[in-house]
Parts: structure tokens; C-alpha cells; sequence
């Protein structure tokens, strides 16, 4: 099958559900209350956008998410890539830190919310911190394992040419480690983005994900869908933008 | 900064935390008067519970706030930094249980056997259970189900519940989609059962800017007031405030019961310094509830729940 | 090594530093490889062949014994001993001339002065219209040909090459033999190769090591004449050669007799 | 390293990060309601572990949690492994399914939970579905990337051998793809476990989650730390339990 | 094939269905292999051989012509061509007997019917030790072995064969040569063979064809006798005798001139 017929299959799908949830909201056979029509979607999507949800707009509950989010994501890849990098190098660190982070990593967010409320507050400082402690596993345990991928035999060969310590880590262990750690950051920014709504749980007025849970509690569903659809857009076009950044850091492919 | 008094932070803003309750707060809130009058930037956080309000005062991220008189004894069971300075409203006909208008539960004594709703740790939940505890029913007779209101409200109109004990606006969704009252936290309020909105202030905070809370107080003295001589005007704030009709706020806001400071300040209620009001005993009452029910290791004795109390400030707000 | 690159690729110079460093290993190796020597060990699979260049690389410690460089133990890895492998194990990210100056550049020597040698490499095997290309883009060939200059770009004492033409196809490995053999008479450099061709080995060096099976220790020695004549003759002319067909047969007697 | 020091030294770092624990508390550097001591929380571990929270015990809520997981997550086995599986053979089902997936496995559990339950009711049937949901996109990608990575000669050994159609997926895709399918299980549950709070979130009334919720209701944080530690050992637990079943089913490492 | 196993080897019956497969492919290659023929086929990399011996197997379908065996067209892949790779490609679940029974096993046959010529098969290939072993445990050689002896296990009109020794190094390459021999001899089974070693094709086949750089055409085609006579003389000693190094140089001349 070539790429176009490929493209038109996964296009006919996505219109194939499209048109059920018309035709089952068209025909009557579920409560609008249960599943919203399209078109009362579409109506708050336009209501939301122009004249926003509680005063503020959609796009600006959006950009509130993606703030926390990314804020999370980034402090998350700055600690926990160097951190995974060195555990994939030195026994030693990662016999440390190797067990502390497999204890936490099973625990479901919430789990510890209140905790950190606690500690915290209530501040966006709390949510980044949530979101912060949802992606460092994945990019330290990811980063981990791309460096232990690594052939040893590359590393010889750049000890043989002279390199080592920092330089090595620099010059080798990090570039040849890219392609895993992207991979890492692909399976670490959609854990953050499912923590969203969680974060948003307590003491938030903004954010796609407060949007959400606001509508549930009155029932929106038309609401529930226009934030759950923005929400599958924006998780896809994060997991996407990363992908190309990934085909630009990483043009080569390995052997 | 942390709880415990230990550093205080600038002041730089006051922080309140809100509910989305008919009372005077809102009406404070829509109509900018702590903006206008506490001398410092307003900054408004609005909590789903009085737990979550705990937690954040707990940190220290909150200053001055509500919650239901069954999260306060959580608070002072719990030893969070603060300090009771207000009733918001007494809860009377706003919370409620609700069975099925059709159906053949006539006392709650029928509950027995059936699934019910309520959001547990809240007042809802405590007058249930002391609801059943007058009808001398054995809550393990029958299933209590912990459930939020919107989610109840769902469970509701699938018919997943057989009643639910719950409050505005969820409690008038599952009376208009076929239900009735079987009992409302008024009635047990006039059975000696109490619950309320009980304003709270952060110790830390009540310490260094008393003068602050004062004003504040002062701001829900007038609240008050404008609910009893002007409550079309007081209603016509929270409808703005909730996104509601004005009738519909109207309606809310009636089945609270509001207490100006004077009673307040009376034996019944927050008492006077050093010379506590029957609130205490409230809580008291609350504490050994919410202990027998495993919630709280301990309940808090009456030493600790006096020293919760704080009229002083209120009384100072009288006086000026 | 210190700065004293002066530009172009210094044939002399490049190995003029090698002393002859001794090397015993395993069981019984006590080997001394001279200044320009060209050795080839060839051994049973699995007889320790790789572990003794990578000891001899300074990426292995020995149990006991020692291996000296210009009389100086070796302690590490260092970029007077290159080693190349099977695989070339290029720096995929890197292009073929930012593979090959690698080494200086890492080392933190000015750019200018390994830039000269890089270009001169470069034209050695034949790669200057490739010099901007990824190494995925290169075939098998092509990518040993890299390694070897990458490590030459760091002007080794000696060269130790680990089967570096096992992984290539028969025509390709015939045309690398030939410019192994060009590289190594031109530049007059010290090589240890390890291969499992004997054919290879006698076209290739001028001492032959032969190891027993693990334990390694030395089976026989033997001076080999055919890479330093013939000059004249073609590489397959000198494989079908009696001489070289009555040595090989020689030295594969020993190995199967083992 | 050796192992037996590789063991020492994360022995050693879990346990000085619980001396720390015991010393801040006992140093009065941190008040109880922030972090409990080690002593208070073992305390409540035997309450709870003896006479129970809120009527049952731990084990109690233990048993109903992993009921509700494991339940969700061997549906989630039995239907994405095999569609994986077909994804990974067939790019004309992959097309169809895949886009799907890659628009839902983005969203936050919490954003969609509200609609289960306006669907599904209270029971503990949208709970699972919930966990169900969660367990879905790892196992089918992870299925479906096992399959497209078999070498395409075995394949062809397999056909020029004679098999074709069910019995090749039955006895060579199957197999080859099952050390790849097993990463997907780890993966999997450990996504399921992380959503086990949110799941019981709703109409709870036991369960593990329900009472790190409970307990954050009331400032519970000695009982936070209890479900915490329990959640974090089980989490591991279930881990292990994927590595030992996958070590006596795929007992053949890849060449 | 129905079912007429009948136990033991039958080394006549394995082979004697097969008709001659008229093959042609590529650009234009026409190609007849006789029953009994081991045809070797050399030529530059990348010119299309695998390609051809896929299309021979009905892994791929020509673009135009086609294959017939015993006159029927192929049209897919077909227990009665079996194929072997440069790698094994065992199944790494399978034990070693398990691995050889595969085809019989999974087409439904009893295993009274095939496990007398799995038997059979795992004394041929000297593995009878190694029944219960997983691939895993197996030197390069054995595995080779193993794929050899499943893909027999089928009772193959013809056996395909990719570059089966290109993997393996030289001592257990000529070891496996020396099997391969002695197996096409002892079952007289049609055999074609993809290499890149003229020196094996030679030593192994009786016709070899030469093709041309892609797209593929025959070259020449030489019918070789290293292979049938001097059943007495050793490999070795046939592989540097004056005639078969002439022929290797002729083959060679014609590969390099290309
Ligand atoms: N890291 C290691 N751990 C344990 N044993 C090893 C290790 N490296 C090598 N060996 C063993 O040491 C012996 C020598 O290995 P080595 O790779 O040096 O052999 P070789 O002669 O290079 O073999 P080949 O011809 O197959 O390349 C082998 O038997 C191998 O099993
Ligand atoms: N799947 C494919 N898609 C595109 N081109 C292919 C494919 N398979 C083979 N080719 C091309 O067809 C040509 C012939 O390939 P083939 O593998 O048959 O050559 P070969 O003679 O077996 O080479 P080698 O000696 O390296 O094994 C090559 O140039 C290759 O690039
Ligand atoms: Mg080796
Ligand atoms: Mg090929």
C-alpha cells in the first residue's frame, strides 16, 4: 500500500467516526446530555473561542496549559537527561539513583498532590512541580538506556583518538545518545500532557484542563468535548513538533 | 512561605479563597469592596471544597478563606495554622437529600438497603450519616457512596443512585429531574445539628495584619446587611458572580441563613473572647463524629477548639 | 604528542617516535614490533586475537606483564595507538572530513594546524568529493576507508587494525588489501593486523604471528617476503604464485594441525 | 562494579534517604503536618493494616485496587495485543486504527472520565474502563512496533517452509514479536497503576487510591505516606512480576 | 508433496519430483537447472543476485517472464524451494530439533511421518548433541547448520542458497564447504548457490554462471569438474592446484573487466 492510499485510509477513519457521532446524535438514539451533537460542539467551540469560558477565551485556557506544561517539560529535561546520562555511564550513579526512581514512578500523580500542595501551595509552582515529577522518570530512564545502547566499541574507538571525561560525554555519549533521548521526550511529553488535568485539579482558574473539569461539574458535555478535542489536537501537535525537531537534531539515522 | 508563623512573606497581596456559595463573599467579591477598602491587592482563588482550602492555608498560600464546618474541625483536628473569624451563613434548605419523587422511600429510615450519594468529608456527608444516626439506622445497612455533585448528578439521572445528599446548583438539577426532598440540612440544623460556611484567616497572617482582617470582617458585616435590606441588589451580585438568573440567585440565596455580627458575637455562636460560643460545641460535637468515623485520628478536645476561636476580631469590627 | 603539527601529512615524522614497544600477553605473547613493521597475527577463532590488540590499544589492563611504547607502560587508551575494528564505527552526526579530524580537533589543536593533514587523508582514500557526506550515505567501503584515515588524522606511532576488512564483500576487500598495501609503502608506518585470512596476511605483512587456540601464545614466527616484493607484479598474480600458494599451505597446516 | 556492590550502594540510597526522613522529622525541621515521622506512619500502617480505614483494611483496599487494575488491564491484553499484532502486519488496518489512537492516547484519563461515567454509571465498571482506556495505547503500539521490527527473513524462512496466514502470526509473528510485546506490558501497567487514583476518584468507597484521596481530604499526610509507600511497593511489585513472567516465557534472548 | 513420507532419508525419492525449473529473470537471464545441478552464481555486489534467487523462491514476483517448476508456474513460496540466508535466521524459541521439524510440523503432517527424517537430518549436520539447545547456544557455523538441515527437513525440490557462508569466518568456512560437498554428493539434491567467493563456487558447483553488473545478464557460463572428480584430494589441495587457480583467474578477469 503506498503512502496515499495509507493517507486516505487514516483520513476516511477519523471522517467515518465523524459521521457516526453525527449520525447517532441526528437520529436521536443517545441523550444529548450523554453525547452532544456536533454541531452544539461546534457552536460552544466558536462560544469558547470568541467569547471564552469564565471570562477568559480558549486559547488563553491553552496557553496557560502549555506554559505549566512546558515549564514541567523543560525543567524536567534539564535535570533528567544529564541525570540519565550519567547513570548510563557510571554504575555507581545509577545504583543510586536508579532505585529512588522506580519507587516513585508507579505513583499515580494524585497520589502525592496533596503532598505537595502542602509543601508548595497553590501556585502555578505546585502544578509545574506535578508535571515536573510526571516527566522526569521517562527522560532519565530513556536517556538511561540510550546510553547504554551506545556500541562500546564507539567509545573505544574515541578513547583511541583521545578523547575522554567531559569531552567524551560531550563529543560521543550525548550525540550518539540523541536519537533515544528524543524517543524519551516523545513518551515523556504526552505522560506530562496526561497529567494535565490532574495539575489543574485544585486551585486553578485557567487551563484547558480546569476548562474540563469545570464542564463536568455542570455538565457540560458539549464543553467536555470542545476541551477534549482541543486537548487530542494540541497533545498530537506537541508529539509532533518534537518529531521535527528530532528530524532536525537528528538528520542521521544509525546504521 | 511556610505555615507555622515562622517567616511571613511581605505582604504584598491579601489571598482569599472562595467557594461558589450564595454569600456574602461573593457579593464582597462582584462588588470590589475588599479592592476598595483592605489597602493591599486582592488576589481570589476559588477552592471545591474547604479540604483543598485547608491544604492550601497549610502552606501558606492562602490567607483568608471558607470552608463547610466539617472541613474546619478537619483543620483543627489536624493543627492547620488558623483561626475561625466569621459564619458566612448557616447552611439551612440549600443542602439536601433527595430521593425519587415516585418512589417508596417516605423516612430515612426506608435508606436502608439502597445506594446513596454524598461528598464524603463534606457537611452533606456528616448529616447524612447523622441523619441515619436519628433514624438509628446502621450505616452499614446500606450503600454510601462517595461521589462529587456534578458526578452525582450524572449517577443520578442514570438512575445509578437511589438518593444523594447534596447542594445548590446540583441539588435543584436532581429535585427538577424528578426528585423531592427527603430531609434538608435546615431541618437537622433545627434538630441541634449545625453546619455552616465558617470563614477562616491564616494565623500567621491574623497575627501580623489584624487591621486588614478587621476591615475584612467589616466588609461582610455590610454583606450581610445588603442581603437583609437590599437583596434583590445582593442577589443580583451573585447571579452575576455564579453566571446565574437573578431569580435563581435569589432562590439560593434565601435557603442560606445569614447571622449579622451581633448574633455572631452571641453565646449561640462564636461567643466573645476568652468566653466561647456554642460553636464550639458544635465542633465539638463534629470532631467526635468525624473520629468515630476513622477521619481523624483524634478528636480535637475543647481546650483546642476554643483556642480555634477568634472573635476578637470580629469584636474589634463591631466596636469601630 | 604536543603541538608540533607542521602541516602536511609528514610521512617521516608521522611515526618517527616509535620505539619498539614490547608486549607480553596472555598466556606466553613476548612480541617487539619495530618502527615500520607491517605484522599480521592470524589465530584460531576465539583465541584471543582482539584481546591482545585491545590490550596492546590500552583499552584492556593485563592480568600481569606489561606492554611498553617507546619504553614508556602503557596505562590507557592514548591517541599514539589507534586502534580500527571490523565495523568502521564511525561518528554517524559527523561528516566524512569532521569524522576524520575528530581526533586533533578534540585533542583541542588549532584547526589550521591539522586541517592540512585532514585534506591530505582525505585525498589518500580517495574520499575528497565525499568529504561533506554523512557516513550513512557511504558504502562499506567507503566507511573503512574513513576509519583508517580517521585514525591516521592523529599521527599514531602505530597502527592496530582488528580484522578491518572482515566485514567487507570479496572485490571490496581485494581493492582495500591494495590500499592497505599502497598506504603502508608509502607511509613506511608500524601496523599490527589481526585477520583470518591468511592469504591477507601474506600479502600484506612482512612478519606473520601465528597464535595457538586460547591460551594465545605464539605458534610460530615468519618472515614474510611478499609484500615488499613484487612490487611489479598484480595482487591476484602474487596470490596464485607458487611460492605464496607452498606458505600458505604451510602456515594453514599449522593452524588445522592444532 | 560488581553486583553484590551495585546491590549495597541502592540499598544504601533508599536507606539514607529514609534516614534523612526519620532525622528532619526528629530535628522538628519540618512540622508533621508537612511530613509525618517515620514512627507515626508506621503506626498508621498497622492501624490501617489491623483495624482498617474507614471499616476496611488495607489489604482490603489493596485487593480492590489491583482487582479493579489487573481486571482492566488483562482486557486491555487480550484486545490491543492482537490488534497490535494485525497493525504491525497489515498496513491497511494499521491505517485505520492507528490515527485513532494517536488522537485519544494523548488525553488526560481525568479529561474523559466524567463521560464514562455519564456512559458506563458508577460501578466499578467505568473504573475499569478507565484503567482499560490507560493500558490500551502502550500495549498496541508497543504490539504493533514488536511486529514491524521481525526481520523480514524470518518471515520468508517461515514462508518458504510452507506456513502462511494465521499459522504464521499463530507460530512466527507471534513469538518473535513477544520480547517487544512483554516491554509493552511493563510499560502498560505501569501507565494503568498511575491512573489507578484518578479512577477511583468517583463512587469509590474502598481502594487503595480512594484512600490516598480520603485520607488528602482530611490532612491525612501520615496516611498519604501510607498509601504512598504501599502504592509504591506494589507498582514495583507488579513490575517484577511482568520481568519474572517474561523471564519464564521468553526464556531465548535475540540474537 | 502429499504424503508420502515414508521414513529414513530416502535420499533418491527427497529430489526425484524435481523437474527442470525453466527460470528467466532480471534483464534477461534464461536460465535451465537440471535435477542434481549445483549451479553457482557470482557477480559484482548490488547486481541483482539475491533478487534473482527471491524470484526463484516466489518471495518476489517478476515484473516480467516467470519461473517454472516442473513446468508449473510459481506464484509464491512454496515448501518445495527452500531458501537459506547469509544468516540463519533460526527461530530463537525453537530448540535445535525443533527448529528442523518446523516445516513438517506446521503444515499439518504427523509426527510419526517427519521425526524419523528429523533424525535423519540432525545426524547429517553432526547436531544430534545439541537437539534440546537453543539457537542462542550455537557457534555461527552450527546455526548455519541447523537452517541448512530445516530447510532439507521439508524434502525441497530444490535448494536455494543465498550467500549461506558469507558470515562465517574463514576456518569454519571451509569446514562448512567441505559439508556442503559431502551433503550435495551423498543426497544428490539440485542446489543453487549465491556467492561472492569464486574460489567456492568453483570448489562446490558443477555449472557456474557469471552474471553482469545490474541490471543482470548472463555473463558466461562454465561448467566446472572441481567438484566431481578428485573425490580423493583434499580441499585444499584442489584449491591450489594449477588448474583450479587458471579457471579462478579466468572467472576473476571476467569480473574485474566488467
Ligand atoms: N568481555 C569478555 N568477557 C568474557 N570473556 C571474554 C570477553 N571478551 C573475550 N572473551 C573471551 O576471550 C576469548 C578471546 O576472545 P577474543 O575476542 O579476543 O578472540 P578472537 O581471537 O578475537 O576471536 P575472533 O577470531 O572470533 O575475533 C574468547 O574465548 C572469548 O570468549
Ligand atoms: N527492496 C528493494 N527496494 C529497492 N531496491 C532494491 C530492493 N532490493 C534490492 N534493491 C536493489 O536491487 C539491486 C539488486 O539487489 P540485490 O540484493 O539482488 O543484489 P545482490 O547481487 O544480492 O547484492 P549483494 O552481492 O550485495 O548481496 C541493488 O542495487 C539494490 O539496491
Ligand atoms: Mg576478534
Ligand atoms: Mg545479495
Amino acid at each position: 500500500m503506498d503512502r496515499a492510499r495509507y493517507r486516505a485510509l487514516s483520513v476516511a477513519s477519523v471522517l467515518v467516526l465523524g459521521f457516526a457521532w453525527w449520525l447517532f446524535t441526528h437520529l436521536n438514539l443517545v441523550e444529548p446530555l450523554f453525547v452532544p451533537s456536533p454541531r452544539a460542539v461546534l457552536e460552544s467551540f466558536i462560544a469558547v473561542t470568541v467569547r471564552g469560558y469564565r471570562g477568559v477565551t480558549l486559547f488563553e485556557h491553552l496557553a496557560h496549559s502549555m506554559m505549566r506544561v512546558l515549564t514541567g517539560f523543560l525543567l524536567a529535561v534539564v535535570t533528567a537527561v544529564p541525570l540519565g546520562i550519567l547513570m548510563g555511564r557510571h554504575r555507581a550513579v545509577r545504583a543510586i539513583f536508579d532505585p529512588l526512581i522506580e519507587l516513585y514512578r508507579p505513583l499515580p500523580p494524585l497520589a502525592y498532590y496533596t503532598l505537595l500542595i502542602v509543601w508548595m501551595g497553590i501556585e502555578d509552582s505546585s502544578k509545574i512541580a506535578l508535571l515536573y515529577l510526571a516527566a522526569f522518570p521517562p527522560l532519565a530512564i530513556s536517556s538511561m538506556a540510550a546510553v547504554q545502547r551506545i556500541p562500546e566499541h564507539r567509545i573505544e574507538c574515541a578513547r583511541c583518538l583521545g578523547v575522554r571525561g567531559f569531552g567524551l560525554l560531550r563529543t560521543v555519549v550525548f550525540p550518539s545518545a540523541l536519537p533515544g533521548i528524543f524517543t524519551g521526550l516523545r513518551v515523556a511529553i504526552g505522560f506530562t500532557y496526561t497529567t494535565l488535568v490532574s495539575s489543574e485539579i485544585v486551585a486553578a482558574v485557567n487551563g484547558i484542563g480546569w476548562l474540563v473539569l469545570d464542564a463536568g461539574r455542570f455538565l457540560r458535555t458539549d464543553l467536555i468535548f470542545v476541551g477534549i478535542i482541543t486537548m487530542a489536537a494540541t497533545g498530537l501537535l506537541l508529539d509532533r513538533l518534537i518529531r521535527l525537531l528530532e528530524a532536525l537534531v537528528v538528520p542521521w539515522s544509525e546504521e | 512561605a511556610t505555615a507555622g508563623g515562622g517567616r511571613e512573606r511581605e505582604l504584598t497581596r491579601v489571598v482569599i479563597g472562595y467557594q461558589a456559595i450564595p454569600n456574602g463573599e461573593l457579593v464582597a467579591k462582584q462588588l470590589g469592596w475588599h479592592e476598595e477598602t483592605l489597602g493591599v491587592p486582592v488576589h481570589w482563588v476559588q477552592f471545591n471544597s474547604g479540604s483543598e482550602l485547608n491544604a492550601a492555608v497549610t502552606a501558606g498560600s492562602v490567607d483568608l478563606g471558607l470552608g463547610g464546618s466539617s472541613t474546619t474541625v478537619v483543620a483543627i483536628a489536624q493543627g492547620v495554622p488558623a483561626r475561625v473569624i466569621w459564619i458566612h451563613n448557616i447552611i439551612g434548605e440549600n443542602e439536601a437529600l433527595v430521593v425519587r419523587r415516585g418512589s417508596d422511600i417516605r423516612t430515612v429510615g426506608d435508606l436502608r438497603g439502597r445506594t446513596v450519594a454524598a461528598p464524603f468529608g463534606a457537611t452533606t456527608h456528616y448529616h447524612l450519616l447523622t441523619a441515619l444516626e436519628l433514624a438509628g439506622v446502621n450505616p452499614g445497612d446500606l450503600r454510601v457512596l462517595d461521589m462529587p455533585p456534578p458526578e452525582m448528578l450524572a449517577a443520578w439521572l442514570r438512575g445509578d443512585i437511589d438518593a444523594g445528599f447534596v447542594w445548590e446548583p446540583t441539588l435543584a438539577a436532581m429535585l427538577e429531574a424528578d426528585g423531592r426532598v427527603l430531609i434538608s440540612s435546615g431541618e437537622l440544623a433545627a434538630q441541634g445539628f449545625l453546619t455552616g460556611d465558617i470563614g477562616i484567616a491564616r494565623t500567621g497572617f491574623l497575627e501580623r495584619h489584624p487591621d486588614i482582617v478587621v476591615q475584612y470582617l467589616r466588609n461582610q458585616m455590610r454583606a450581610v446587611a445588603m442581603i437583609r435590606t437590599e437583596p434583590d441588589r445582593a442577589a443580583a451580585a451573585i447571579a452575576a458572580e455564579l453566571s446565574l438568573d437573578p431569580v435563581e440567585a435569589r432562590r439560593q440565596m434565601d435557603s442560606l441563613v445569614f447571622l449579622d455580627a451581633i448574633e455572631q458575637l452571641s453565646d449561640a455562636y462564636l461567643g466573645r473572647e476568652r468566653a466561647p460560643g456554642g460553636l464550639a460545641d458544635v465542633f465539638l460535637e463534629t470532631g467526635h463524629f468525624l473520629a468515630e468515623q476513622d477521619t481523624i485520628q483524634r478528636a480535637p478536645d475543647r481546650a483546642r477548639v476554643e483556642a480555634f476561636l477568634a472573635p476578637e476580631f470580629l469584636q474589634r469590627a463591631v466596636q469601630q | 604528542m604536543s603541538h608540533g603539527y607542521a602541516g602536511g601529512l609528514g610521512r617521516r615524522r608521522l611515526f618517527a617516535r616509535t620505539a619498539p614497544p614490547r608486549l607480553p600477553v596472555i598466556e606466553s605473547v613476548n612480541l617487539c614490533v619495530n618502527q615500520g613493521d607491517f605484522v599480521a597475527i592470524v589465530g584460531p577463532s576465539g583465541c584471543g586475537k582482539t584481546t591482545l590488540i585491545r590490550i596492546l590499544a590500552g583499552l584492556v589492563r593485563p592480568d600481569s606483564g606489561e606492554v611498553l611504547d617507546c619504553r614508556a607502560p602503557v596505562t590507557g587508551a592514548h591517541h599514539n595507538r589507534s586502534l580500527v575494528f571490523q565495523h568502521p564505527h564511525l561518528f554517524p552526526w559527523l561528516t566524512v572530513e569532521q569524522n576524520i579530524a575528530f581526533g586533533p580537533r578534540h585533542r583541542g589543536i588549532d584547526r589550521g594546524d591539522y586541517q592540512p593533514l585532514v585534506e591530505e587523508l582525505l585525498a589518500l582514500v580517495g574520499l575528497e568529493s565525499f568529504r561533506d557526506a554523512l557516513p550513512q550515505q557511504l558504502s562499506g567501503g567507503m566507511k573503512q576507508r574513513v576509519a583508517l584515515a580517521r585514525a591516521l588524522a592523529n599521527r599514531p606511532h602505530i597502527l592496530l587494525l582488528d580484522e578491518p576488512l572482515g566485514a567487507l564483500d570479496a572485490l571490496t576487500r581485494e581493492r582495500m588489501q591494495e590500499e592497505l598495501r599502497t598506504l603502508w609503502r608509502r607511509t613506511g608506518c608500524t601496523v599490527v593486523l589481526i585477520t583470518h585470512s591468511v592469504e591477507e596476511a601474506l600479502y600484506l605483512a612482512n612478519r606473520l604471528i601465528v597464535l595457538s587456540a586460547r591460551p594465545a601464545r605464539i605458534l610460530t614466527e615468519i618472515a614474510v617476503t611478499f609484500s615488499t616484493n613484487g612490487h611489479a607484479s598484480s595482487g591476484r598474480e602474487v596470490k596464485s604464485s607458487h611460492e605464496f600458494l607452498t606458505v600458505r599451505e604451510q602456515v594453514l597446516e599449522h593452524i588445522w594441525s592444532e
